[in-house]
């Protein structure tokens, strides 16, 4: 299926979804053209971040909508990232629908307040009479030394917090669809990119349309190991499928889009198929994603389990600087293929 | 220890000493008479309805059933009030931990506030938020944080949607002066003041987190000097004197209406009761005894009680009648509250996630 | 061992072990005498925190201390989170050993930018050449309608941060014990307790002595379950042991005590003798300690697991205020009994 | 749009117009007959080093094997050096993404810089680093933070170390304009004026946070003006003249040293280079080009040699053979960089916790 594909490169694309009169853009293109048809769509979304509206516009995904929107409707803002979710906090209160956006993910801690205290409680708090329409979109960086204060992943921390929806997209496809469900949803969403993901180029239709969030998909079927992987990894675990399949191995992709609500049904249902799990995620190990989905397999699924769960994981150390150790530290498709036959093979 | 707004008397704000700052370009002309006796009058009645309402928690508190940290309000009054009677329904108000005096002043009802308080299923969060939590949509309160300082965005944030609406609605911000120790009283006023928001900063100034003296948090206590470095409006009030917060509040919101930017509003005043509790905090040396006699001496209901008497507007008749009225009410709404169920216990699960309406 | 033990009340404790001239107190008294000695005998050590010298001194626990040492080293603070966190931060790079002590778990948002991106990363990012000798400690409240902004139980967050270690003493023993050794440490210690903890005694030395941090502890041996309890959840599994001894069921309670490091190698080891794993923690469940320790086995002791995992938690939402529904919120013996049940005679 | 800092002229700062608020109790000379010339030619070797610096690194940055952020602060190098003349080795600085030239002023290696920004192993983190995370302890670095607003209250913290330990030790935190719209510049300043600790706040405003003007962040763009808050002395400083900061900051120092509390320091400058990397930004829009050109032609380090020059401190030859002089140490340190090995691999796992000493 066309939407469950990403390219490395837009050549790759071209010879073969375009031929058949389907739309190649990037992931960033994607993002934007979303945030482009919301704001054209919705005079309640506004967008909100430092330097949205500067020429750089977020690493292109917010490139050229100051401009169309007005400077109000696409907002530079002060560095104040727990005040200014506040703000927003209270906008959608108000009934606004915002959309915040860090160039970080490693900014937000500083707004933890606002999101784990505040946006995830309050309609609970309230006993369901207000809700927080607001989707914070970070990006996760790396490389260049971006180090340890430019390149963290936390999807774990807000997989933690109830109350908070959680997604990852992907693929160009995903990202303009999940941007939608985010802003319709009614709830605090983090929205959480890859900056490694932006230059891929993937199928996506021009028009509107959106991908439910809770619900994961199957990236490529197999029968000898299901491989969970989520946002960058997706790409890493395609390349080592390819590689495994030359071994024999057969590897059925899972990415679950969503982190929560998670798919839990369709991870399960493909353990229960393959009997083994390997899950790659794009944070540190301990406390990740990943031992959430390995220990609800444990829970539902424990007796299908023929190996020991894997994981791919950065190493439980802050990112190093130098290009030598960021080498070191950032597993790559060579990982997955070891984790994938050290399942297969070994335990 | 100098004692909190006591010993310098003279530094209280009366009518002639409101303002400071350079940026002082706020009318304030404290002044009984433009003002009608129905407002003093209601103005009267609101802060007798909050003193009795939370009375009456003192008085059920002991016997265990409601379950829920209550902090009182009593001697602080007249900012709730005083604020509030400027306010339309459904201008917004954000409040703190200490809540149920702005809920009382906005318009919420005495009986829903109390079944919360007791856990129960006509609460206003339907027993999920207790005394902390005060949600009332339909009167302009759209949930409470008790986090310190954490209301004080969400009231720029829901500035922020009126003004790109285009819309009157003012917002208020009601917090303590220990929300000014919190960077985020800093980016939020930033914030306003730079998108020149419909917004009024109310800051009830007790000069206590709850044993903590301002003195041991702020290099001074001059809290509506912060405003200057905001280039915003700056007022130090008398916090027991509601005729004078009306006014200035007036103004505040006024100015906030005509989208002229927000107003920082410092209401110095004390806490009677503890912290959190029924009790009373000097008991166990947590504050001086003496300054709470000093302050209780100066009660915002006796003296706005005697003006209305001196003035002629009320006499002690009306008054009594009007403290029968509320105890009526209160007496009910507490009955009515205690009959009200539990929530099920499946409502647990409910209300993580908005499903849409 | 009477060091593994606590008494839900002194009496109990006396008609055991104080007639074997062994002293009792409070976990709240464990906690002050600990303070009491580190600030003695060490003049860098200094506590700070809102409330820290009043007369209710933080649940007790610092009761009567800043008036022996004074108010600069039992310093009162302002209500700034992250600032404050940011200056303990710098005064331990400096050389002094500030105990940051927070009366909810719930503030830790305010400040996880100073703890996350700075306490946590300063040693490594200054390539080894610079230490945080910093210690929060921080208690997570529960009951009286306290609610959701005031009984969080935040572990989780502060496992998947490399570079903190996480501690959660359990018994008035440990908290004493591991507070010398979290002061020690030289890195930034998240010193986790519990409120409901602060009443119940135990054994507790009189002399300065430290619990090794990265130790856990086999609280009771047993031969068919693994019962991996946190914090208070210590007390609970204690309890639900004893009813499913009467049902022929030999629990062994293993009590990890710090969570970063965790003891992996003693769950391990239990899991392989019984064939059987649940873990019990005073925490939501999705992304939870749990989910890193039932991972851990998923990788480590997969073939000796003979049942599916079990989780006990807080259900994934807010703290509700109502007593009714915390009543189904917090989880008790009798859930762990049920638990344990399902767990040896399901799956 | 206003230009920052450069249509209103007579705003910029001169020796008869440095402070601002009402506590300014501080002396300000500006003169440079009380400075030796030892220091005033020492200050401009500093400025021609940490310039030369940094053009070396735009020299080899589009080389592609200096992965690392540099965050260049060329054309703001007369605070850096002002400031740090007046510390002691073991004086506290904390600085931010921006830090070459505070390390530089502070006395850090040249070459141990360049080995870090290389990611080589005899950088000053041993490669873990990079540009943004200086480390050098020796000279009073103890650590890096590029969180904006993050090391402010580090260096608070080394202050109140100080001062319990009644030590003789400055701390000094350099920040950005950027920095003051976060809420710990506020818990920063509020704690170190309550508890008058002896720190010095510079504030490098620039007028940009990346490309985002002041005006788009602050309601007003005099940051001295912050200080009056705090009740504690503010400064606005001529930045590009690095003879007014070194006597304003010997002043603050001074103060701190004493234990009279802490100074807020505004030193108004501009950035030449974009935020990061070797380019220049307003060839992509970012600011405006004029306003580059006319902050250029202030160039803080002409306007030093000039003055030099002209009181006949140094002439021409002297600046050459200087210029000389640090090409050649500058040559030399990148050298020894780049042949400094890469860590190993296993590095990657060390440094996560302290060990012992
Ligand atoms: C971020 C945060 N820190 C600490 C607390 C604990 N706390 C609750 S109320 C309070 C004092 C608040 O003082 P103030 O703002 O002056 O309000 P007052 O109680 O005097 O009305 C504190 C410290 C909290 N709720 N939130
Ligand atoms: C908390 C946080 N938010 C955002 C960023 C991204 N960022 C890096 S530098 C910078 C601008 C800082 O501006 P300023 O403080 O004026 O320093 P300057 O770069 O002008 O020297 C921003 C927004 C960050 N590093 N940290
Ligand atoms: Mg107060
Ligand atoms: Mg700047």
């Amino acid at each position: 299926m066309p939407w469950t594909k990403i390219y490395t490169d837009k050549a790759e694309f071209d010879t073969t979804f375009s031929r058949e009169g389907l739309r190649g853009i990037t992931y960033r293109e994607a993002v934007r053209e979303a945030l482009f048809q919301i704001l054209q769509a919705d005079e309640r979304v506004f967008l909100m971040g430092e330097g949205v509206d500067d020429p750089g516009g977020i690493f292109g995904s917010t490139r050229g909508l100051s401009e169309k929107f007005g400077k109000e409707r696409v907002m530079d803002i002060p560095i104040a990232e727990n005040g200014l979710t506040g703000v927003a906090i209270g906008a959608a209160i108000a009934g606004m629908k915002p959309i915040f956006i860090h160039m970080r993910m490693d900014f937000l801690p500083m707004c933890m307040d606002q999101i784990v205290n505040h946006a995830a409680k309050w309609h609970y708090m309230s006993g369901g009479s207000v809700h927080v329409p607001l989707v914070i979109r970070s990006i996760i960086g790396r490389g260049w030394g971006s180090a340890a204060q430019h390149s963290q992943a936390l999807q774990a921390l807000f997989l933690h917090i109830p109350g908070l929806k959680v997604v990852m997209p992907g693929t160009p496809y995903d990202a303009k669809g999940l941007l939608f469900s985010a802003v319709q949803d009614g709830n605090p969403i983090m929205f959480i990119e890859h900056r490694w993901l932006y230059d891929y180029t993937g199928y996506v239709p021009e028009e509107p349309y959106s991908v439910p969030i809770g619900k994961g998909i199957v990236r490529r079927e197999g029968r000898d190991v299901t491989l969970v992987a989520l946002s960058h990894m997706i790409v890493e675990a395609s390349k080592a499928a390819l590689v495994l399949e030359k071994e024999g191995i057969d590897v059925e992709i899972i990415d679950p889009r969503t982190v929560t609500p998670m798919d839990t049904q369709l991870i399960i249902e493909s353990v229960k198929k393959t009997g083994r799990l390997v899950i790659a995620d794009v944070a540190c190990r301990t406390g990740g994603v990943g031992a959430e989905i390995a220990c609800r397999v444990a829970e539902s699924a424990h007796s299908y389990l023929r190996s020991a769960v894997q994981r791919i994981n950065f190493p439980d150390t802050p990112t190093p600087a130098s290009p030598a150790l960021e080498e070191v530290y950032y597993p790559d498709s060579n990982a997955i293929v070891a984790a994938v036959s050290s399942s297969v093979n070994g335990g | 220890m100098e004692a909190n707004g006591v010993k310098s008397k003279s530094r209280r704000a009366d009518s002639a000493d409101l303002s400071i700052g350079p940026h002082d370009t706020m009318e304030q002309r404290v002044s009984n008479m433009n003002t009608s006796s129905a407002t003093l009058v209601e103005i009267l009645r609101k802060m007798m309805l909050i003193r009795m309402f939370e009375e009456k928690i003192v008085d059920v508190y002991g016997v265990q059933d409601m379950k829920t940290p209550v902090h009182l309000s009593i001697g602080q009054e007249a900012i709730a009030v005083g604020v509030c009677e400027n306010l339309e329904t459904n201008d917004y108000v954000f409040t703190t931990h200490r809540s149920h005096g702005h809920g009382l002043a906005k318009g919420a009802d005495p009986g829903k506030l109390y079944a919360e308080f007791y856990g129960r299923i006509d609460g206003y969060c339907k027993g999920k938020g207790g005394s902390m939590h005060l949600s009332v949509p339909e009167v302009g309160i759209h949930g409470t944080s008790a986090i310190v300082g954490g209301g004080i965005p969400l009231a720029v944030g829901t500035a922020l949607a009126s003004s790109m609406r285009g819309d009157e609605r003012v917002s208020v911000s009601f917090f303590g002066d220990g929300a000014v120790d919190e960077g985020v009283f800093h980016e939020s006023l930033n914030f306003a003041a730079l998108k020149k928001l419909p917004v009024v900063f109310v800051c009830e100034n007790n000069f206590y987190a709850v044993s903590s003296p301002i003195s041991a948090r702020q290099p001074h206590d001059d809290i509506a000097r912060r405003a200057e470095g905001y280039n915003i409006p700056g007022f130090r009030l008398d916090g027991n004197d509601a005729i004078a917060v009306y006014h200035a509040a007036g103004q505040a919101v006024k100015r906030a209406r005509n989208k002229e930017g927000p107003t920082l509003l410092e209401c110095r005043t004390y806490r009677w009761k503890g912290h959190v509790g029924p009790d009373c905090d000097y008991e166990n040396g947590c504050r001086p005894r003496f300054e709470l006699d000093d302050w209780m001496d100066r009660c915002p209901i006796e003296i706005l009680k005697k003006s209305l008497v001196r003035t002629g507007i009320m006499n002690g008749i009306q008054i009594q009648a009007l403290v029968g009225e509320i105890h009526g009410q209160l007496n009910s709404a507490l009955e009515w509250a205690k009959r009200s169920p539990y929530p099920n216990k499946s409502d647990v699960f409910k209300d993580v996630f908005f499903k849409g309406k």
